[in-house]
Order: structure tokens, then sequence, then C-alpha cells
């Protein structure tokens, strides 16, 4: 797969071009993109003189990078304690059931990324699910299909 | 004080006790492959060199060690090899100028002479003194420049 | 403006405060995670949309605040009228014009919004008299929802900086440190080491540069206090980090902020800007000869970076791989420099605790867990939200006087304390006053503060389960016994869940448990069996009623439950028809369901949308 | 030199080194399976743990990976006591488990009385224990053409992208340091193969016997600055050459003096 990338200069320029950046350019790079093109590895590595497993290791290393390319909307279901004792778990098969994916992976039309979440800290409104950055909270499965209905409208 | 292993072919008969010496010393089974000491007979009638290494001022082995598995005892003057350092890639003996860092191939072992911490046994054991250890004389080159002017 | 000495500042901080005092009303909108997630942030909006069509007498569109975390989520989207401490719960974007007619404009209360209490029903105006807010005693969240969370003004007329001008222009770094000292001030990311301690291993550090961190990365699931001071009030961390580095003589300092917190490192950043445009951070500290330079560093959502000596693998750009702790990482840390790690809590403790002094903190709490800790409450309890409380209230107090208790009157089974590392309370420990080392010896531990109550309808081993799953998950790797052992541990938890364990089992996954917390590289792996042990401890008899009576009590465990609908019961709303994912229930209007066994995969979403609890769980 | 008890005898050692380089010194046999010379002590296998204490820590005992732990002066330290054995004994379990087809860790196992492992078997797998040993020699050898892959359970060794790593000249040291010995290569026909990428050994230019790679010699020759042409003979016909060398100033020496 081919990717534009012409944006990642720009990426390289916002940091010291020395190896402690390099999770933050990756960060970028998977915002910029909604994943880790190998190509834009292969550049980081060079821009910031890293050795190309080391950056390898570190992109699967946390949970914040993806190496195959995530949907429009990423929809993660919390799965925190609270949330867990207050039924995530069902709110996460509905979901499942309803956009025919499992948690991390992506539709095909790369519309939506279903991922599930340790914690994202609005516990007292368990259960929550965030549609890319945007909480919702008390989630029941009859409010999470209305969900999808709005995230499909845009 | 600095030792070196001097050989002196021409006393050489090439009866192999030094690389018996070595076999037993240096290895647990004693057979005589296993030995850093080879006499090889040296293109003339009864003429046999005992190869072993030189511990090389400035040794090929110790430089293509990544690791850096193989330095100098500075006590004995002699490079040794730390076994438990070597990854074993190989590439001392393959940049051993004299071909005098070994497999070992029973154990997988890279080995090399380590002049025996000093008293090396096949200089003790050499009927015909064609091998001996003393201190080093030193001649570098900057000695003999000294010396000429 | 570039504040130039302390002088200065305090003729700055007057002149903010006579700003704040003449809004004579302040309309504060709680824009914390929780209120947000209940759309607070489209009630603010309505405010401002009001604001811009009319002119409301005696009130200004600045008096207008998104603030911070106000702590009672539950209660969520609040609204908060100072200086009176009105308090508007569950409101809602139309709100916005009656609530600013009527209470703003003609000192009208407005009955419907304000807070019942759970025992009369009786409506509390003011937020202060609720006994949810009454028995706290806040000081670091001392600021969190009383102002704008954005702006450094109104952190400098409520003292801001004061702690900090004090320490670098009246102490010395060895008075701050004795001071730090003197306080008790222990780490509140959950180790419980003195920070005074820390400081001083530090300061005498011989190698240079040293380096100061605070540890933003909340991982355990169910806490969310750092979240709430780092978005609500960020910048009594960045004055915490400040006198800190003067302490040990660092000059360079990185916020750790974890990634699933993207407005903390927004707020963190405004914060850092803004108080270096002040002259409060970087060159020449207001006029002294002090320098620090704060950087954010974005966590790339790993648990186990919570660790600090991978918490600084990662700030250096590598793989959050903990190493052994024979060398502390005070001494050897940062890029091998001295290095001062603290939690985002003990930092917003230190401002308070320059100004008013060791002696006053030390004085609060228990002798050997001084001061004040922020809890979030969470779970089955009916308010929920984030709570500080000093060192030494008891358990009880906390769920039942502050928390009022479990939601719907149901029975108290377990608190659980302290993330994946802790562990579960039961109703015999809560008279346990909570400090650093009663939890511990009980079997729990405090951490960071996560507090999650449980119910009856709430399975111990379903629960410990999950803790596994979510170790087994964010393990590094590295070592054996936290790597394979957990693993292990929770492939026999779902064993017992499911009913295909013996007793053997249960003693293996015991034994198994010792490997793991004493074999264990780093912290995760050696409090991981603590969710199981604990529980295994405690409610033993649950666990053998999976493994003996192949029963789940609490109706959870899937393998081991049945659904069916009590037909005298159930009236035939079609609630749960529509709420089964699976379509195994059917029924005619106003005619008792029927759950088909076959099709029912025991989700129990109808259990959970039935108004008549005619939903039986066998 | 400091001195401590090990296993009731009084060893001196310096201060600061690793117990186990103590206890090897000593000829105390500690497993330890991540734990090579050549690299810095990692801590992985915990197989090294042993009990310290001491004189005055009241009888409080701690548990710590030998080659992670510095000598002190008046430690006490048990390297076999019956809970290391049991802690080790659980470790192995858990390796066994790992893997089931491996006959280091199967010896290794039963020697601690675990014939069989008393858990589940984790299914397809390899004999890989994830010490890491491979990735921490490559780095140190200055390659760093692999690294570890993922983390927890599922960790992995893997060239980046999965593809043939760019930068691995194939000294196969990875492989030769496995303790399981997982890493396949392959040296047939001059070729060597290791992690699906394809190297040229050299040809000894006297006997044609293979040495090492052709990058494994440039990359030496450009980093240790030594001649490329050592690299032209292999051992043998260096060995050959020495004594024919030698034999002839001899017999040029003998010629002049008679």
């Amino acid at each position: 797969m081919n990717h534009d990338l012409s944006k990642l200069s720009a990426i390289y320029d916002r940091y010291p071009r020395k190896p402690q950046s390099l999770i933050a350019v990756l960060q970028d790079i998977q915002k910029e993109y909604n994943f880790l093109p190998c190509e834009a590895l292969k550049q980081t590595a060079e821009e910031l003189n890293v050795p190309l497993s080391k950056v390898f290791s570190v992109s699967t290393f946390y949970n914040a990078f993806s190496l195959v390319p995530k949907g429009e909307k990423v929809i993660r279901i919390c799965v925190g304690t609270t949330c867990h004792i207050r039924g995530a778990k069902q709110i996460q098969e509905q979901l499942e059931d309803e956009l025919k994916i499992k948690a991390g992976q992506t539709t095909e039309d790369l519309q939506f990324s279903l991922e599930v979440v340790a914690c994202v800290g609005a516990c007292a409104m368990a259960p929550v699910v965030a549609v890319n950055e945007r909480y919702h909270g008390n989630v029941t499965v009859g409010s999470c299909k209305k969900l999808l209905k709005k995230g499909k409208k845009g | 004080m600095k030792q070196r292993l001097y050989v002196k072919p021409e006393l050489c008969t090439g009866c192999r006790t030094c690389e018996l010496a070595c076999s037993f010393t240096n290895t647990v089974d004693g057979k005589p492959r296993r030995s850093r000491i080879y006499p090889l007979p040296a293109g003339y009638p009864d003429m046999y060199v005992p190869v072993v290494c030189l511990h090389c001022d400035d040794p090929a082995c110790a430089k293509s060690c990544l690791v850096d598995a193989i330095t100098r005892n500075e006590e004995t003057g002699g490079m040794e090899l730390d076994q438990d350092k070597c990854v074993r890639c190989m590439a001392c003996i393959a940049a051993c100028p004299f071909g005098c860092a070994l497999l070992d191939t029973q154990y997988d072992q890279v080995v090399k002479c380590d002049l025996c911490g000093g008293d090396p046994v096949c200089a003790r054991f050499c009927p015909t003194k064609a091998l001996e250890c003393r201190p080093a004389v030193l001649t570098t080159r900057k000695k003999l420049a000294g010396s000429s002017s | 403006m570039r504040i130039e000495n302390a002088g200065q500042l305090e003729q700055y901080r007057r002149e903010c405060q006579a700003r704040l005092d003449k809004q004579t009303r302040r309309l504060l909108v709680c824009c914390g995670p929780g209120c947000l997630a209940n759309g607070s942030q489209a009630v603010s909006d309505a405010f401002k949309k009001v604001l811009r069509n009319r002119k409301i007498k005696g009130f200004k569109v600045e008096a207008l605040k998104e603030t911070g975390c106000h702590g009672f989520c539950e209660q969520g989207p609040l609204v908060v009228i100072e200086p009176e401490g009105i308090f508007y719960t569950r409101v809602k974007p139309a709100h916005a014009e009656k609530i600013l007619e009527e209470t703003i404009a003609k000192n009208k209360v407005i009955d419907k919004l304000l807070f019942r209490d759970h025992n009369n029903g009786q409506p509390i105006t003011c937020y202060r008299d609720i006994p949810f807010y009454s028995r706290q005693q806040r000081i670091a969240l001392r600021n969190i929802g009383q102002i704008n969370q954005c702006d450094i003004d109104e952190y400098i007329a409520t003292g801001g900086y004061s702690g900090m001008a004090k320490a670098l222009t009246q102490m010395t770094p060895k008075q701050v440190i004795d001071e730090v000292t003197a306080s008790g001030l222990r780490g509140r990311g959950g180790g419980g080491f003195p920070a005074g301690r820390k400081w001083k291993t530090a300061a005498s550090a011989e190698d240079t540069p040293h380096y100061v961190i605070c540890n933003g990365d909340e991982g355990d699931p169910g806490a969310f206090m750092d979240r709430a001071i780092m978005e609500g009030d960020p910048h009594s961390v960045i004055e915490g980090m400040i006198i800190a580095a003067y302490a040990v003589g660092a000059h360079e300092g990185y916020i750790y902020v974890r990634e699933e917190y993207p407005l903390a490192v927004v707020n963190l950043q405004k914060a850092i800007e803004q108080a270096t445009e002040y002259g409060l951070l970087g060159e020449n500290i207001i006029g002294t000869d002090f320098t620090l330079e704060l950087n954010i560093s974005r966590g790339g959502g790993a648990f186990v970076c919570g660790e600090s000596s991978a918490l600084m693998r990662s700030v250096a750009g590598e793989v959050g791989e903990p190493r052994a702790k024979y060398v502390r990482s005070v001494l050897k840390g940062l890029y091998d420099k001295p290095t001062v790690l603290n939690n985002v809590e003990s930092y917003a403790c230190v401002p308070a605790i320059i100004d008013k002094g060791g002696k006053w903190f030390a004085s609060i709490g228990t002798k050997k867990s001084t001061g004040t800790k922020a809890f979030s409450l969470v779970g089955k309890v009916r308010n929920t939200g984030l709570i500080e409380v000093p060192m030494g209230t008891t358990l009880r107090e906390i769920i039942y006087d502050i928390g009022g208790g479990i939601q719907n009157d149901r029975p108290f089974k377990a608190v659980q304390t302290g993330g994946p590392s802790g562990g579960c309370l039961p109703e015999a420990k809560l008279d346990l006053p909570v400090d650093f080392d009663t939890l511990t010896e009980a079997g729990s531990m405090m951490g960071s503060g996560g507090m999650i109550v449980l119910d009856d309808q709430t399975c111990v081993v379903d629960l410990a389960k999950y803790f596994l799953a979510f170790l087994v998950d964010e393990s590094c790797g590295k070592c054996v016994p936290c790597r394979e052992g957990l693993h292990q541990l929770y492939g026999m938890a779902v064993a017992v869940s499911e009913g295909r364990a013996t007793e053997e089992t249960l003693e293996k996954m015991e034994r198994l448990s010792e490997v793991v917390a004493v074999g264990s590289l780093c912290g995760l792996g050696k409090s991981g069996p603590n969710p199981f042990l604990s529980t295994v401890k405690y409610f033993r008899d649950e666990y053998l009623a999976h493994i003996n009576d192949k029963k789940c009590p609490a109706g959870v465990c899937r393998e081991l439950i049945r659904f069916e609908v009590i037909e005298d019961k159930c009236d035939g709303c079609m609630a749960c028809v529509a709420a089964c994912a699976s379509n195994a229930i059917t029924g005619q209007k106003k005619e008792p369901h029927v759950i088909d066994q076959e099709l029912c995969n025991k989700c129990g979403a109808c259990r959970t949308v039935c108004r008549r609890d005619a939903i039986l769980v066998l | 030199m400091i001195s401590m008890t090990i296993n009731g005898k009084v060893v001196k050692a310096e201060k600061g080194e690793m117990l186990l380089k103590v206890t090897r010194r000593e000829g105390i046999d500690i497993p330890a399976l991540c734990h090579h010379d050549a690299v810095e002590p990692f801590g992985g296998c915990r197989l090294c743990m042993v009990e310290i204490t001491k004189a005055d820590w009241d009888g409080w005992k701690n548990y710590v990976t030998a080659c992670l732990y510095p000598a002190e002066d008046g430690l006490i330290i048990q390297t076999h006591s019956a809970k290391v054995n049991e802690l080790r004994k659980g470790v192995l379990d858990l390796l066994a488990a790992r893997c089931p087809n491996s006959p280091e860790i199967r010896e290794l196992a039963a020697e601690y009385g675990v014939p069989q492992t008393t858990l589940e078997e984790v299914p397809d797998a390899d004999n890989c224990i994830m010490c890491g040993l491979c990735t921490r020699v490559c780095e140190r050898l200055g390659f760093k053409a692999i690294s570890t892959v993922g983390r927890g359970h599922s960790k992995q060794v893997a060239p980046p992208l999965n593809e043939a790593p760019p930068d691995c000249v194939g000294c196969i040291s990875c492989a030769q340091v496995c303790p399981t010995n997982v890493i396949p290569y392959k040296d047939i026909n001059g070729k060597r193969t290791i992690w699906e990428k394809q190297f040229e050994l050299i040809a000894c230019k006297e006997c044609g016997k293979h040495t090492i790679t052709t990058d494994f010699a440039d990359a030496l020759c450009e980093r240790r600055a030594i001649p490329r042409d050592y690299f032209d003979v292999c051992d043998d016909c260096r060995r050959k050459e020495l004594s024919l060398k030698m034999g002839s100033i001899v017999a040029w020496s003998r010629e002049g003096t008679s």
C-alpha cells in the first residue's frame, strides 16, 4: 500500500532528531495516518538514528500504535473495573454484533474500529464508550445502537 | 613479567609431546585433536614447526571480537579468551592471520592458547627445548630505531 | 508579562484577587471526565449562547467558568454558583436560560435542579451542606472545580505559586527537604515511600544532571484522581515539581501523561506555557538564579509504565520494560542519572506543605500516614465521584457517609482497592482505617486511590479473572513468573468460572501465586496475584460454590447460570425483548415473556433493563 | 574485598560484583538461562534466585536473582534452600508448560523435580523461552538487527516488520547463545540462511572451506580496521602457511650459516 509520506518531515521537525523522540514521533504519525505505515517506520529509523528493530519493537509494545490501518471512527469501550462490573461486556458484545467485527478489528470499509481500553478515567459514569475523543457515559445496550447510528451519519 | 613462547623449529623433532601435554591440560578428555598447539611439517624433510598463538602485539583476534571476549592478561602477556563471554561468532577464527584461534568441534567452543597462565605446559614438556617460555625481550621498532641513531 | 521577584508576584496576586472579587457571581460548569461524558460541554455552550444574545444584570461572560472535576460525578453535569455554592445537578442545555434568568438575575433557587438527600428527600441548596462534600478535606484537590482549569490568574488568585516563591526566595534546598520530611508525605502513587527521604537521597547524589519526573501514568482501572488533578489544576502539579526540582537541584523535568488522557496533555501544556510566560518556569524563575525546564512526555498506553524504571525507559523513547531494583532509580534513574519521581497527587500536595508548613500537614491523618488522600469512589456505590479524606478515615465512613451506601440498597459485598495490585476487602474489614500500612496488612493495598464498591451481584471469581486478564494483557513479558504465571493463573480462573475446576485447581493457584509474587521482577508481577489471593482468602465459599456446586451465587459466570422469567412479576413490557441481542426472548405485549435457553447467551442484558425484577438468575 | 557467607562457607568477593559471578567462581551450580557474560545482567528467567539475609535483618529473608544482586559485606546467602528450590521448581514448571518440547528445559525441570509440567501446556508452543539473549547479544555486537516484538505472553523475537532484517550480517551469534537452540540457520553450498535472509559465506582461497559471511567480514573490517584480506584464507591453511614460512626461514638461515 502506498501512502502519502510527505507529512512526515513536518512531524520530524517538531522534535529534536534524537532517539528519545521516538515515541512522540510515532504518536504523531499514528495520529496523522491512523496507523503506522511500514515506510514511515523505516524513515523514522533513519531520521532519528534509531535501529529499525527498535522502532518495530517500540511500535508493537505500546497499545497506542497500530501497524494496520484503523477506522475513521475509533470506538473505544472502556473495560475498566467499574465498567466491567457495570456491564461493559454486554456493551462490547452488542457493538461487536452490530459492527460484525471483534474488538481490536476494523470494519472493511474502514469506517469503524472497535477497541477495548483498560480505563478512560470516567468511572463514575460507567459503563463508558468513547467515540474518537468524545465520551458517552452510562451506556446501555439500547443506547449503543443509537451511538452507532449517530456515528454513521457523521 | 610478560612471557613469550619462543619456538625453534630447528630443534623440533615432531614428537608431538607438546600437543599431548596441551590436550591433557586444557581439555577434559585429553584428545590430541583438542590441542591449541599443532606441530606441522615445515616443508623440509624431518623439519616441523609447532604452530601456536603468537600473542601478537596488535592481535587481529581481539580486534575482531565485538564482545571483547579476548583480552590481554597483563601479567603473562598472553591473549586470553573468556569462554563465558564468547558468543561463538567465529570472527576471531576467521581473522587470525596465523590460524591460531580454533574451533573445538566437540564442545562447539572457540579455544586458543592462553600461555597456561604464564607457565605453558607445552614448553615444560618439550624434550628438545624447541619450545621455550621466557620473559619477553623488548625489541620494539622504536627501540631499534633509537639504538641505530 | 514576566514576574521579576516575589514582591511582584504578591502584587499581581492582589490584582487577580480583586478581579475575581469583582465577579460577584461566578458560574462554574464542571467539565471533568464524568460530567463531560454526560454532556457538560453542551451545557457550557448553551450558557455561552444565551450570554451572547442577552445581557444578564451583574453577570459578565468571564464569570462563566469551565472547571475540572467537581467530584460528585454521579449527579453530573454539575453547575455551581459561587459564592453561595448553589449546587445544580443533572443540568441539561435547556436549563441554561432558566438558571441565568432565575438564579443569577433574580437570586431565585431552582428547586428541581437541587440535590436531594437520599434519606428524607429534602433538597439541599449549597454543596457544602451535602454529606458527600462536608465529610471531605481537600488538599491535593483544593482548587479543582473551584477555578477555571486553564487560567493561571485564578490559580495565582487562590494562592498559587506562593509556596514556590517561599521556597525559592526564603528557603535553602535543605530547608525545603526538611519541611517535606517533617510533613511525613508519602508517595501517593501507591508505593508510600517517604518523599522527603527520596529527595534527600537525590539531592546528595554527586552524579549530574538531576531530573524530576511526574508520574501521570494513572493506569489502575477504576482510578481517576490524577487525571482530575492534571486536567483541573495543572498548575499545582507544576508548582510542586518546581519546588522538588529546586530541592534536589534539577533543571530538567518530565511529566509523563497517560495517552488515554488527551485533555490532561492539553491543559498541562497550556499551563507550562502560561507559567513560562509569567517567568514562573524556565530560566531565572521569579528573578532567582534557579532554572527549570519542564517537558511533557506522552505515554504509549502500557500499564507497566507506571512502574518507575519502566516509565523512565519510556521517557527515553524505549520499550517500557522495568529493570531490577537493586540500583535505586533515585540514584540511577532517567539516562542513569539521579532522578526524583513522584506521583501527580504527591506533587499537588507539595505547594500546600511549603505554604502552610510540614507540621500542619503532619497534623492531619494518622501518625505513619499523614495528610489526606484522594480516592475515586466508584462501582455499586450510590454517590460515585472524586473525594479526598484525611488518612485514617474508615472504609465505612467513606462508603456509607460520603458514598451514601450501596446503589438500590443492595447488600454490600466487598470493596476493591489498589487496582490490579490490590485486593478485595469484605464487610468485616469495613472499620479499618484507610492508610498505607493497614490495607496492606489486610491483604489489599491503598494503591493510587481507586476504590471500587461491589454489591452482591458482583462475582469475586469473575473479578479475579478480570484482573488477571488485565495483567496478562499488560505484562511486559520480560520475566517468566509474570509472563507465564499470570497466564496460567488466568487459565485456571477461567476454569473455575466455567465450572471445570476442582479444589486441587485452587491449591495449585495458591502455590503458583506464591511463585509469581516472590519471583517476579517488578511490582506488576509481584502484586499480580493479590486480587485472586485476597478474594480466595475472604470469599473461599464462593470459589467452592463454583467448583463443587457448579453455581455462581452472584449470577455472573455465564457457564453456570440460566435466566428465566418470573411469570407473576413480568408485565410484558417488551423491554427485555428489545434488549436481547440474540433474540432469545419472545412474547407479546402485556403477556409474560419466555427465554429460549438454546438461544440465550447469558449476557444479562434482560436483567439490567427489567424494571420489575422479573428476570430470575439460577 | 568483602566477605559473605554462601551455603555456610565464608567467601571473599569484590564489592559490587554480581552474586552469580561469585557463586560460579566458587563452583556452585545455579541455573541461569537468560544470563551471558557478554551482555548486561537481565533478570528475566528468575532461575538464579537465591535467598539472602544479614545478621541484623531480624530473620527477614529476601529472594533475589543472583545475576543482578551486587555482593555486599556480611550477606548470608543460601543458593539451594527448600524455599529457593521450590521457587525454582515453580518457574521451571512454568517454562516446561511454555516449551514442552524443549529437551534443555525438560532436563533442567526434571532435575528440580518436574518431570512433566503440572500446568496447562501452551498450545503450538515453540521452544523459545523469551530470555531475549539473542536480541541483547545482537545489540551488544552492534548490529541491532532483531528485537522483541509485542509484549506479555505473546511477545516474540522477530526481525523488524517480520521481513529479512536489513541490519543482520549473518554472524549467527543469536543462534549460538540461545539456551534452547530455537533459532534455525542453514549453511548449504556456501550460502548461509538465517532469519530468512541469505548470505554468501567466504570460501578459503586455498582449500575452499567456508568461514564467516562476507557481510560479517565487511562489517568487521569497517568497524575494527582489520584488513579485508585477513579473511581470504581459512584457519587450517593459515597454520600450514605459517609452518612452511617458518620452515623456509630456518632452512635459509641454515644455508646462510653453513
